[in-house]
């Protein structure tokens, strides 16, 4: 209804002209297909055509995703290192209580398989303080990118931009950033304090592994809880101001509320991604030192991939555990999607 | 990034009048500013510190501290001598300083000449010369691994692999989502469960039998081996839905009362309209597969199917890590990461602005 | 020229029935109007016919031909949706010519119909423009307009008007109007709103709770209300409706409301009942001299628009009723005033609401 | 139209780059290899003259990182899609998927006077003829100084014969004077600390030759790398840092003069040579003597058949090209790399360097070979010694971060190789 000018309208713009170019083997693609699927759709009805257009991304789906999942969950019941499943001999539960036979939980030490319970206190502490921070710095970020300020395209991408590196290559930046001769111990060094051996002590990796982690993944985040503070009416805030509330006040009683549906999905996804984490790290700090950051997903690896004999089965085991894990994450966020949906 | 040169520049002078409706200062205003600058260093200096660096050589890399810009030693040409010499600044025993191009080191001496007066030999302490630099880009760290790898077939496989996949993936992402979104029938929350369900599962974990299910099928060492495994992605299905459930029912009706078909309504009504949701697709998609190391290193071992990743990081040995090599490589394949993020980045992050998980 | 027959059509949503047993005829070539307040199942009705919905039972004939097993694609209907449904990613020429693609009509073909379908629209010059570019007006010329390219058995509406505003809906009204005048076709016209109803219809079908209330010509349907739904709801502003308990003293018959009588023929047939609802339209309420009163009430407010008043007002121990007078009246708030019904144009009903009578004999 | 023909091409390419894999007429042989430094560049050219003169057979070298020897190929094997040949470094734990060579190489007994003590390397347990490849590289472990900063601190360098605790001290009187940060840095690695720990006793193996990685021995030398830990002598940052059984070397910081003795190897020589240059001088010297012996370990890299080739005729012909003495001596020389061919290594081989640092040092390391311990060739040529070291560093590094005390390191040490090894039988 913006009214324009009949000129701008009626010629089409560059880029309207070369996304008609653009389209054009798509238009004869899909021309092509539509007799069969015109055929299918009067053999079957509209009713069964859901079934056809699931069918390519189930199919695949099925093949290298499930059955996989179902090789693995057959690995996890069998032993040695034989990679075909009918030359793997049949354990049962074996690898599933060695993974549980401990002394005490809270205790890796007392442990079996010490390293996969550290894996799990280590993934547990790195998700709590990761996804706190991460919610914390993406709202911020998303709270100043929605104030008036010029430029905020720009330093919406700015925040925005580390999302698309490559997991290692995040990890290979800090990295030459954090070494011992690095460019942060440099300027430590400038201003009078120590060189500090970042991945020698446990405390810092963590701190580092939960920070590059922010730092790669929050602009998506920010942007999902910016697009949930511009869908915020203003005339809210306006009301409000009439009413001379403060503010803070503003804060705690408009936006956060109004913003907790994007908020809770952004601490759902982030959580699910943090129980994941693994390649970011594993360049960054080997897991190190000791194992102070050595996560369920690298033991997964590092038993079932890295070690000389590769313990297929007990990988399997551990990664069923985690994929139950995972699963319960699902439902609550599925749950809480579906809360959302209804409020 | 000279685009973002110039649109900092604009920021800055937004700085200053950016507030918000003329009020008087409040200290969140301050905050914004202080917050905003600092994070822009944040993100891109990392970034161009790498970039920076991969321009040095092995020996500027070792330097601590480090020098911002890559510098090199001078080296002049000595008469009586064959190649060039390193010119050193060297402090003399009075005091003095001059500057004198190395011979030779023997011990802890090294043995000078002043290259205006070659013929006499100086003896100094190597403890009391430092090497004079200037500005020097080791383009060989870029220059020599991409001579010593079949850099042309790997972006090639690379750019095959990226565009093929990205297109099977939105079609049958695209097709799915369509049939979930569009439609009710039996099974639709059976199907969104398993969707979500395995959102979340990391391909790490199924390492192993992927690769097997891909042996089965005769794959190893094609590209479909990359292209194919990871088309079906729960993610792309799950946002392109998401964006679908948006559009108005109505149009739907109206083409079939237009008499569409079911095909026709997928492809000449939603998908155009689903279009931001595509395009966000379509930049994770060519990102994950670009960036895609671990598996192509699993399934793909003949160097003519080999994809950037794994070419360019072939250079990475048992014991050695040659870092001058992994930045200069690291920045190649950012290149187009780059390149995406300048051209798009507008509509980038109003792209997943707008399909903003709804 | 197409009949649309409906045959006991119901619909249900699991458990819930929406439709209860429809029964239709619509006849070719005339303008059908679904009215009824929202919810009552209109629009759900209509979609029926057009093929988007399925039936629960019964069925749903065109032209003498069962379409329930057919698409909305195969039953060459036109619909214009509440929201226009125009395709954004279109321009205007190619939203008009989507249809005729789609049953692969040549290309000169596609043009001539779509070019004689802007031209009567007036919507020409724009063809080449997104309909984001166009006015709510503009948009729903569009809609129109492509429902009259495909050149349909029938045309459905869908509340067509109702995003537009006020004048604008007067304006499109018209033209609606003279647009089924010169093209003749069957239309299914679904609105909320009684006004449209009355002055596009040639018969309307007052819907409610997914049952039909009435079918009739409009004027029908004012005049003759078969039950209290449909006369309330026939008739702006609505008719006043006041329960009564029927008397009969003296040969004649009271209906007595509170402390109010009000005296009527005792030609018509009542059976002394405790329940009867009587009804009168404002402009069948007259003001008179006490000693002629039906009534006496106290004016709660008055209108006065100039050409016509408006009086709300409250007899003792009665709802407020409205009264409609032509020209000005010098009536201010507290006065009392006198009132009588215009006995022939007074509606009785049953405690069921069922229609006693309209119009009492003096 | 323009835009139509080119998207016509690059569809056109698409499919074509989607067909590659198919076989080609001649034989070809694909060698899957890694590079530490110009290996690859060397053997390419040697492999080209060869295809000269077979021109029946193209040979493809298919480089890949490392990690992908070490993690990927193991996978590929056991899935029976390998390549013909491949240079790898877990010699004995893959060697139930070489190729024996012995019916297609032209002169086994060649190979068996000149590869003898390293064809056992390749051999599963029980077999003891197969002749599957030969090394690449011979490596021997062992320290380097830099000579330099024991000059310019004054300090001697010990002699020969001189212990760890003798190096330890020394180091540690030149760090001190010059403000060094790193005195000692040993690669973190198990190779590195089992010559060392066999020098100080440890026997590896019980009497049966079963595995027995923890006695007083290795206690003795894990016990001095902790100590060594704990006072400074060695820095945290690579036995310290990372997890597992990661590889980390000290190589950078020693090339940037900040560390004054380094435990590596051998296959330093060629990248010292090229970074460091004439900076300092760094010198290899011999082996640190413990009670039990003055020993490095033997290792390197191999260069192996595989069963899964399809031409094992064509295999072995190249297999005798390439071992044969006149192109090793140029291999092993152009490469800097200790040779791993007993008569090029009596003789001598051409080494093209002419920096006296790299001479002395490939000197050294190759006298060291004839005094390296019997154990340490048991264990290098064990099948599960990869079991061992990981073991070994893991709990190692556990301990020296402070996670674990050191008995309870032992503990998990013999746990890790038992649990290991016993899945491994599970399987068969």
């Amino acid at each position: 209804m913006a009214h324009q000018s009949p000129a701008e309208i009626d010629n089409p713009t560059f880029g309207e002209r070369f996304n008609a170019v653009a389209a054009w083997p798509m238009r004869v693609l899909f021309g092509l297909l539509e007799t069969p699927f015109r055929a299918l759709q009067r053999i079957l009805g509209i009713g069964r055509m859901p079934y056809i257009f699931l069918l390519p991304n189930l199919a695949f789906f099925g093949i290298f995703v499930i059955v996989p999942l179902i090789i693995n969950f057959a690995f996890s019941v069998t032993g040695g290192d034989e990679l075909f499943l009918n030359e793997r001999p049949y354990v049962g539960g074996e690898q599933y209580s060695y993974l549980a036979d401990c002394g005490s939980y809270l205790d890796p030490q007392s442990c079996r398989e010490d390293r996969f319970w550290r894996g799990i206190y280590n993934t547990i502490t790195f998700v709590f303080f990761q996804v706190a921070f991460m919610v914390l710095f993406s709202l911020v970020t998303a709270l100043i990118l929605n104030r008036e300020i010029r430029g905020r395209g720009f330093f919406r991408a700015a925040f925005f931009f580390p999302v698309l590196l490559s997991p290692v290559v995040v990890a290979l930046i800090w990295k030459w950033i954090l070494l011992r001769d690095g460019v942060l111990n440099a300027g430590l060094t400038s201003i009078g304090f120590e060189r500090i051996l970042f991945f020698v002590d446990p405390t810092w990796s963590m701190f580092w592994a939960i920070f590059v982690s922010i730092w790669a993944h929050m602009g998506f985040y920010t942007l999902i809880l910016l697009a949930g503070l511009q869908a915020i009416p203003p005339d809210l805030y306006e009301a409000a101001e009439m009413d001379g509330t403060k503010r803070e006040r503003v804060f705690w009683r408009i936006t956060l509320p109004l913003l907790w549906p994007n908020l809770l999905v952004v601490i759902v996804l982030a959580l699910i991604k943090a129980v994941q984490i693994f390649d970011e790290v594993f360049v960054l700090t080997g897991g190190g030192p000791g194992t102070a950051t050595q996560f369920i997903v690298q033991y997964i690896y590092t038993t079932g991939f890295a070690n000389q004999v590769q313990n297929f089965g007990l990988a399997a085991a551990a990664s069923v555990v985690l994929g139950v894990v995972l699963f319960v994450l699902t439902l609550v966020q599925l749950a809480v999607t579906r809360r959302k949906e209804d409020g | 990034m000279a685009d973002a040169q110039t649109a900092s520049g604009r920021s800055i002078a937004g700085l200053l009048t950016a507030r918000r409706g003329g009020a008087s200062w409040h200290w969140t205003d301050v905050f914004t500013y202080v917050y905003l600058a600092f994070g822009v260093c944040l993100m891109f200096g990392p970034v161009l510190w790498l970039a920076l660096s991969s321009f040095k050589t092995p020996a500027g890399l070792l330097e601590f501290p480090p020098t911002l810009l890559p510098l090199g030693q001078i080296e002049v040409e000595v008469d009586g001598h064959d190649k060039p010499l390193p010119l050193y600044k060297v402090t003399m025993e009075d005091g003095t300083v001059r500057e004198l191009a190395q011979i030779r080191r023997i011990g802890i001496i090294a043995q000078m000449v002043d290259p205006n007066d070659p013929e006499t030999s100086i003896r100094v302490p190597i403890a009391s010369r430092e090497p004079i630099r200037e500005f020097r880009v080791a383009w060989e760290n870029y220059t020599k691994p991409l001579e010593r790898f079949n850099f042309l077939t790997y972006l090639n496989n690379s750019v095959i692999v990226t565009v093929v996949a990205t297109l099977i993936t939105l079609l049958i992402n695209s097709m799915a989502a369509f049939g979930l979104a569009i439609y009710e029938f039996k099974g639709r929350n059976a199907v969104m469960l398993f969707v979500i369900g395995t959102l979340m599962i990391p391909i790490t974990i199924i390492l192993v039998p992927a690769y097997l299910v891909v042996t089965q099928l005769n794959m190893v060492n094609t590209l479909w081996a990359v292209i194919l495994p990871g088309a079906a992605t729960p993610t792309g299905v799950f946002l392109l839905r998401q964006y679908m459930l948006t559009l108005p029912r109505d149009l739907i009706e109206a083409a079939r009362m237009d008499k569409a078909s079911e095909w026709a309504i997928y492809w000449r009504i939603v998908l155009p309209l689903s279009l931001p949701a595509i395009a966000v697709l379509a930049i994770f998609s060519v990102m994950w597969r670009w960036n895609d190391f671990l598996w192509p290193l699993v399934v793909l071992n003949r160097s003519e199917v080999y994809t950037l990743q794994i070419g360019l990081n072939a250079f990475q040995g048992e014991l050695d890590v040659q870092w001058h090599y992994v930045l200069a490589m690291t920045v190649v394949t950012l290149i187009p990461v780059a390149l995406v993020f300048a051209f798009l980045q507008r509509f980038i992050t109003t792209g997943i602005a707008s399909t903003g998980m709804k | 020229m197409t009949e649309i027959i409906l045959k006991d059509v119901r619909k249900a949503y699991g458990d819930v029935e929406v439709i209860h047993g429809i029964d239709l005829s619509i006849d070719s070539g005339k303008f059908v109007v679904f009215v009824g307040p929202s919810g009552c199942g209109k629009s759900t009705l209509l979609r029926i016919i057009a093929g988007l919905e399925g039936v629960t039972s019964g069925d749903v004939v065109i032209d003498g031909d069962v379409v329930n097993a057919q698409p909305a694609s195969e039953r060459g209907l036109a619909m214009v949706f509440q929201s226009y449904a125009l395709y954004p990613h279109m321009s205007v020429y190619k939203n008009m010519a989507f249809g005729l693609e789609n049953s692969k009509m040549p290309r000169e073909e596609i043009e001539k119909r779509v070019n004689d379908a802007a031209s009567m629209l007036q919507i020409t010059p724009y063809l080449k423009r997104r309909p984001k570019a166009l006015s709510g007006g503009q948009r729903q010329r569009v809609a129109i307009g492509r429902a009259i390219v495909r050149d349909p058995k029938a045309f459905l509406f869908d509340e067509p008007l109702s995003n537009l505003d006020a004048e604008l809906r007067v304006a499109m009204r018209k033209e609606l109007a003279g647009l089924h005048a010169k093209l003749g076709g069957t239309m299914i016209y679904v609105t909320h709103d009684q006004v449209e109803a009355m002055t596009l219809a040639n018969t309307i079908v007052v819907l409610n709770a997914g049952r039909i209330e009435q079918v009739g010509a409009p004027l029908d349907l004012y005049n003759r209300p078969q039950n209290t739904f449909v006369a309330g709801f026939i008739g702006s502003p609505r008719m006043n409706l006041v329960d009564a308990a029927a008397e009969a003293s003296d040969g004649r018959i009271e209906l007595v409301t509170g402390p109010q009588r009000i005296a009527i023929s005792s030609s018509i047939r009542i059976t002394r009942s405790d329940k009867i609802t009587f009804g009168a339209r404002p402009e069948h309420i007259e003001i008179v001299d006490e000693k002629d009163a039906d009534i006496a009430a106290t004016v709660d407010l008055s209108e006065q628009l100039g050409g016509e008043t408006y009086l709300y007002c409250t007899p003792e121990g009665m709802p407020q009723l409205t009264v409609h007078q032509l020209g000005q009246l010098p009536v201010h708030r507290g006065q009392e005033i006198h009132l009588r019904f215009d006995r022939a144009a007074m509606h009785l009903f049953d405690g069921d609401g069922r229609v006693i009578a309209n119009g009492i004999p003096q | 139209m323009i835009s139509r023909l080119n998207r016509l091409l690059v569809l056109g390419t698409a499919a074509m780059g989607l067909m590659v894999g198919t076989a080609l007429a001649e034989t070809e042989l694909r060698i899957t290899w890694y590079n530490d430094g110009n290996e690859g560049e060397v053997m390419r050219g040697i492999l080209d003259r060869y295809e000269a003169v077979n021109p029946d057979v193209k040979v493809t070298l298919d480089v890949v990182p490392y990690k992908a020897i070490l993690e990927s190929l193991p996978v590929q094997l056991a899935a029976g899609e390998g390549p013909d040949m491949a240079r790898v470094t877990d010699l004995g734990g893959l060697s139930e998927h070489y190729l024996d060579l012995r019916p297609h190489v032209s002169d086994p007994a060649y190979w068996e006077t000149n590869f003898g003590p390293f064809l056992k390397w390749l051999r599963q347990p029980g077999d003891d003829s197969a002749i599957s490849g030969f090394m690449t590289q011979l490596t021997v472990t062992g320290p380097y100084v830099n000579k330099t900063l024991f000059e310019q601190a004054g300090v001697e360098l010990p002699g020969d014969g001189a212990t760890w605790d003798d190096w330890a001290v020394a180091v540690r009187e030149v760090a001190d004077k010059l403000e060094i940060p790193i005195p000692m840095a040993w690669d973190r690695s198990g190779h590195r600390v089992s010559g060392p720990a066999i020098s100080m006793g440890a026997k590896m193996f019980d009497a049966d030759g079963n595995p027995a990685l923890v006695d007083d021995g290795l206690k003795t030398m894990a016990g001095k790398l902790y100590d060594w830990h704990q006072d400074g002598t060695m820095p945290k940052e690579l036995w310290g840092s990372v997890s597992g059984s990661q590889y980390l070397g000290a190589n950078e910081d020693f090339a940037n003069a900040q560390v004054a003795m380094y435990m590596s190897g051998s296959w330093q020589i060629p990248q010292f040579a090229d970074k460091i240059g004439d900076a300092f001088d760094w010198w290899a010297v011999p082996a640190p003597c413990g009670p039990a012996a003055c020993t490095g370990m033997p290792g390197g890299a191999a260069l192996v058949a595989l069963k899964t080739s399809e031409h094992p005729e064509e295999v072995g012909k190249l297999m005798d090209f390439l071992s044969s003495e006149e192109v090793l001596n140029e291999f092993y020389g152009k490469t800097l790399f200790i040779p791993g061919h007993l008569g090029l290594a009596a003789n001598g081989v051409e080494f093209h360097t002419d920096d006296p640092r790299a001479k002395h040092a490939l000197e050294t390391f190759a006298a060291a070979v004839p005094g390296i311990s019997p154990t340490a060739f048991d264990l290098q040529g064990y099948v599960y010694n990869r079991v061992m070291f990981n073991a070994l560093i893991s709990r190692l590094g556990e301990a020296i971060v402070g996670e674990l005390t050191l008995d309870e390191a032992y503990d998990r040490m013999t746990q890790d190789v038992e649990q290991q090894i016993a899945e491994k039988e599970r399987g068969g």
